[in-house]
């Protein structure tokens, strides 16, 4: 067993860190570094997109036959690790990330060839129509109906926590198409624009003042019928496939790294005194060795050809938790000044100060949002109650 | 020893729990939310008709004499709309500063106004450094620097300066905020309030304006002090019972899986352990508030205690009560936000939960002080 | 409101104080510090006892028809948290709080004649036959039978977490009479004298090496008929009222306080240097005073002829984990010291050690002992989920 | 980066397998709890036959060659006994410090005899507090004073000893147990195991007896001490383990109200809690065996990292295997109480849980320490 690169591997990762370098402007670092929100907004992110889709990096996970690097995983595995830990933004991780591998496993050449290019250049940009106001923990009980009229479904319903629906062209949403039997064998996975008639966007005010969330309506709404993908009726056994994909998909120690290593900086400026902080600090720093342990066994597993097992809920489970304990603990050496609210948003726009301040003004928002890592994308109750079965059988 | 609540105390409760159901719903407080100033001098008028802006301060001096405890009673239900209103500066923390410092002469101008509804203060105390400059010139004191983060200071007429003079006793001044050679930054807080940094360049303040002539302020400073920190305790203590209220009778009607999500066991034993941390926060805001007529020690163990216990409180009870609600929880479209914004700012006030636990400690570490119990001898 | 005592009640804490002061020998007070278990043996106390019973104050929860004090509940709570916070034992608390109750309540005057006295002046230890190897937390589903043979019943069975069964001559035990119907409705509430033929006792050795707990077997045990308290069959019953006195009836606050006094004591010697320690102290100290004023509400209540409500589970609860977080941190104090073992007990007859260096030999055996806080007399579970009840109408 | 155990760790870890469950059940181990020796002549030689006693030794003294891995590999299974041998004192502690300190002749004295079962060694070096006189007679070393909780040392025939000698350098002397001018008074364990402390009183040293001539030990003991910190960190890893098993099995098996308890809710969250520690600590505990052949502050991150990571484990996963399992485990009925006693005592060696957490804060407290990767650069 051993944690050392191999020489190839090692010369890639200099690669990578020789890209970002170049492209991670100090206007880009700031944007990133005052980002309160779970992921950044696409606009941050289309000029560094650009030059990772002109070096042929637009899709680290993709296959090359789709236009991705067809990196091995070690090599995926470093490039998601260096950028984050220089903070690198992300460009439409739904389109990267969620629809285009679903796409590429259950959508016809048409779809392929209509969508995946426009994903890779940035010219789309999608949002995922999921949860439902009485469809949280509980999706498979959703409730948009999607009504076959030959040429078209008529939708009507409405989805809840759309993330970025106000900067999106394109949705995925899953529907019901039969409301008779076990409700997950009703479902059915459709694609439109954002344009159709009838689709309405309400922004959700998160409680950290940021605009993330959104409400998106669909008020009978005729979508094509090309945008169906796979049979009707397979839209729950997709999306369990995009499930797994966002619940352990991708590495997060160097995520956690990265924000460990901003509050063991905040302490050095502003609470150096207080030992009781430093030693939060380390209990969460073992926390991440422990975790990125974990993660590199399944990379390890991976390249193995191995499967790895019931690990994506553990992940999630433990990096939410770490992600809010270093939020918590940012506000805690914040003080008083972490109570000045700058209502303004995006920060990086709203704000003309000197740099120790501005950063200030993103802790408590900050820690407000981060209590959403508990609860989007699968809550730690759901986790928990996952791995009951999976890891002990229960 | 008696526990029980007088007849007064309960009429006091029962009164306020009226006058903000029918005055200060909801939508009242999401309207001063998006408000410049975010505050309603008509609720303020109203708190003055029924009596509260007096409530603490001695009869003579236009006030109602009440203690401690009707304080926490109303301060709690105070908490459950969350008041935006600056009740805890100017009453409270100001009020009774006057009260303790201040002469008679300074008592009969400032605490009536008050009482009446006419006038509002800010402390400009900084605790945590001060750095001021005060000369003693023929006919006044010229202050010069900065006071930063003066909650609730945008909406007084009054500031109370804090300033520690050559001979190195410790000054309060009563100032007001449009005096020449004062500018105010105001900035928003996290929770819907407002504050401001002040900046003084050679302001004049005449002999007179010194609340107490030549009294030494810092006792009275630490005891007001221990009245406000206990009053907004009591106001964490109402914003944490009404996110326990509303996140069990979230948990009621919210059907995931088929069921209520009360049902699942890991949920309702999440919620008894918030509605103990709310009985266990109660009671010692509680002990601060019958503690406040005691010695400067007994005050402080009082009221570090409970900003300690209750600062735990309202950590745990509010992630727990966003957690229960799922996302709804994380937006401001229920009052839940608000709650959890005040409580985070309650921390922060009045210096943070570990730096009281760290004062408590160092009172309890005596084994002596750690074994005395509660119940106090007779008075003679 | 107001914490101060009223003149009778500060003279009546002067006498219980002088009343203590001189029974409380130094070897006593040796003794009970060196105590590792939930309650001390029954032979340390009988002393201490004895002079309580010629003051008249053996029994402080007795009215004085029955030989008790007839104490105010105010009274009554002076003399228990005065005798708690400088250590003094309790003798046959069996007796006293729970057999004693229940024959003034349920039992017969010949029960009462029989049993009561001897109760007082420490002739009759008591020990309790509720649990079973299968019934913990859920007790009614308990098995030892009695089959009624006439002028006696047949007892069979097993009962485990006996306290104190090899101090006793007297055990009172819940028996299946019945079995059909609700489980709760076949039990009948019997009490033995521990020398009858066929009644056996196996000593449990505690993993803090204490001797504290038994089981008892029925083998064929005859037992008078005349040990039947109530009705048959109405045993669950007089359960329930001996139980809703277990867990709340006692006051704890002197009782967990002192401990705290002793953990900070134990800091100024061994640990005064280390901050998070007295933090964690601290922490405890809050959470008591907040209990203190809990408890003090349910005594005003009490006072003015109110109905406490039900707090007696949420006491357990949390004053059940204090104890543990004290035992806890007086563990983390005490460092690697705390790793030497005397097997022996009680500790204060096996050690012959300078005081400091004896303290240090019950750390580790109580922080074992004292999980058992949070199991027996109701687990935390269990006391949760009646709360959950109890004050939410979950 | 590979992370897929190797043919030979399988195989490692299938023989301690077989035969601590051949060899060494519970009836075993309780066997030698009530013995006075408290460890099995036997099990020892079994184990020197199966090439544990030299596992990390070089194989030109008589060892095998192996590495961390393959140590913590052993280790785990140890802990699920566990086993009551002094391993990691004469192997992991002892062997290797004489390894990297001792001379090719003292390695060759020494490690040869460990590795064959002749030999057991503790180590008395007393962390904390190090009250040794040390004179350096014409032809020996005086030594005088007291090493106290010297782990082991019952069953021990040579004391290591370090002392600091008056040139500031630290030495370590090999001295036999039974030497004149060394007393023992010796100890039971609260995990069933002993120690002694140790009086010198002019015990004769000859120079010889110095490891490594005239080198300081110091980066060795530091070198050897995060090996056996690493190694019971594995220990406890095992001890958890076991408890986790034994804790699901139960609850699957242990009726109340008519149903298993591993049906209510918060039981199955709190289970899979622990089973989560578990995970966490084994992984740390792999990050600090590879962090071993790294400089010294690798080392020290790994060891007092794990340390600090599984001492967390251990005390929640042995108060969560006691509450699951109701009275039942707070007796030495089931091995349950051994297993928490074992991490009890696993978390005050080799300095408490709380001093390792301070080290390894030291060390992250720095942004660019705290952003460093686990991947590490090739070697040349």
């Amino acid at each position: 067993m051993d944690l050392r690169l191999s020489k190839e591997d090692h010369a890639f990762r200099d690669e990578v860190r020789a890209f970002l370098a170049e492209h991670m402007t100090d206007g880009l670092r700031r944007a990133m570094e005052l980002n309160t929100c779970f992921i950044n907004e696409p606009p941050v992110a289309l000029a560094f997109h650009k030059a990772l889709h002109a070096k042929g990096w637009a899709a680290p996970n993709w296959p090359e036959e789709f236009g991705g690097t067809g990196w091995s995983p070690v090599q995926r595995y470093i490039y998601e690790s260096e950028s984050a830990r220089v903070g690198a933004p992300t460009f439409n991780d739904q389109g990267i990330k969620h629809i285009g591998p679903i796409l590429m496993k259950y959508g016809t050449k048409e779809h392929q060839d209509a969508y995946l290019p426009r994903i890779l250049s940035g010219e789309d940009v999608w949002c995922q129509g999921y949860s439902e106001p009485g469809a949280g923990s509980d999706l498979a009980s959703l409730k948009t109906r999607a009504v076959d009229e030959g040429d078209h479904y008529l939708v009507t319903g409405q989805k809840i926590w759309t993330t970025h629906a106000h900067f999106a062209n394109r949705i995925y949403v899953l529907v019901r198409t039969n409301t008779e039997g076990r409700k997950q064998e009703g479902i059915s996975f459709l694609i439109m624009d954002m344009d159709l008639p009838g689709i309405i966007v309400r922004p959700i005010d998160g409680s950290g003042g940021d605009h993330e969330f959104n409400e998106v309506f669909f008020e009978d709404v005729r979508a094509p019928k090309s945008g169906l993908v796979g049979e009707e009726n397979q839209g729950w056994e997709i999306a369990k496939y995009l499930l797994e994909y966002e619940r352990g998909g991708n590495p997060q120690a160097a995520r956690v790294r990265a924000r460990l290593s901003s509050v063991a900086r905040l302490i050095k400026r502003y609470a150096d005194d207080d030992p009781s902080l430093t030693l939060r600090l380390a209990e969460v720093g073992t926390d991440i060795d422990a975790m990125e342990m974990l993660e590199l066994t399944l990379l390890s597993d991976l390249q193995s050809g191995k499967n790895p097992g019931a690990v994506s809920s553990l992940l999630k489970l433990r990096w939410s938790a770490m992600q809010q304990q270093l939020a918590e603990l940012a506000l805690d050496i914040a003080g008083e000044d972490a109570l000045r609210w700058e209502s303004g948003r995006p920060l990086y726009e709203s704000l003309q100060l000197p740099p120790d301040t501005e950063e200030m003004l993103g802790i408590g928002p900050r820690y407000l949002n981060y209590r959403g890592y508990s609860i989007l994308g699968g809550t730690s109750e759901i986790q928990t109650s996952i791995l009951a079965k999976q890891l002990l059988g229960l | 020893m008696d526990l029980q609540p007088t007849e007064e105390q309960q009429l006091i409760r029962e009164s306020a729990e009226k006058f903000l159901a029918d005055r200060y719903g909801p939508e009242t407080f999401r309207a001063l939310i998006d408000s410049d100033a975010r505050w309603s001098p008509d609720i303020w008028n109203g708190f003055a008709e029924l009596g509260w802006l007096g409530l603490p301060f001695p009869e003579d001096a236009g006030g109602f004499g009440m203690g401690p405890a009707e304080v926490v009673i109303l301060m709690e239900q105070f908490g459950r709309v969350p008041v935006l209103e600056p009740y805890v500066s100017s009453v409270i923390l100001c009020g009774k500063l006057i009260e303790l410092l201040g002469t008679d002469e300074q008592r009969g101008a400032l605490l009536g106004e008050i009482a009446s509804g006419q006038l509002r203060l800010a402390f400009a105390h900084d605790a945590l450094e001060g750095p001021m400059t005060v000369t003693r010139g023929a006919d006044a004191f010229l202050l010069s620097g900065v006071k930063r983060a003066v909650h609730d200071a945008p909406m007084a007429e009054i500031y109370l300066v804090s300033c520690t003079l050559d001979d190195g006793t410790v000054a309060v001044f009563s100032v007001p905020a449009n005096a020449a050679g004062i500018t105010a930054r105001s900035h928003n807080t996290l929770d819907g309030r407002r504050l401001s940094d002040l900046d003084f360049a050679d302001a004049r303040i005449p002999p007179e304006a010194r609340l107490g002539g030549g009294t030494d302020g810092r006792a009275a400073i630490d005891e007001a002090t221990a009245w406000a920190i206990t009053a907004s305790c009591a106001d964490a203590v109402g914003a944490i019972s009404a996110m326990v209220e509303q996140t069990v009778d979230y948990a009621k009607q919210r059907e995931q899986f088929g069921q209520p999500i009360a049902k699942f066991q890991v949920l309702q034993h999440r919620l008894v352990d918030m509605k103990i941390a709310e009985e266990e926060a109660r009671a010692s805001v509680l002990l601060a508030a019958l503690s406040l007529d005691g010695d400067a020690a007994m005050r402080e163990r009082g009221a570090s205690g409970a900003k300690a216990k209750v600062g735990r409180a309202a950590r745990f009870v509010h992630q727990a009560a966003i957690q229960t609600h799922g996302a709804i929880g994380t937006t401001d479209e229920l009052m839940l936000g608000w709650y959890a914004k005040r409580l985070v700012a309650f921390e922060k006030q009045f210096l943070p939960t570990r730096r009281h636990l760290g004062r408590y400690a160092e009172i309890i570490s005596d084994p002596e002080a750690a074994a005395a119990p509660l119940l106090r001898e007779a008075t003679a």
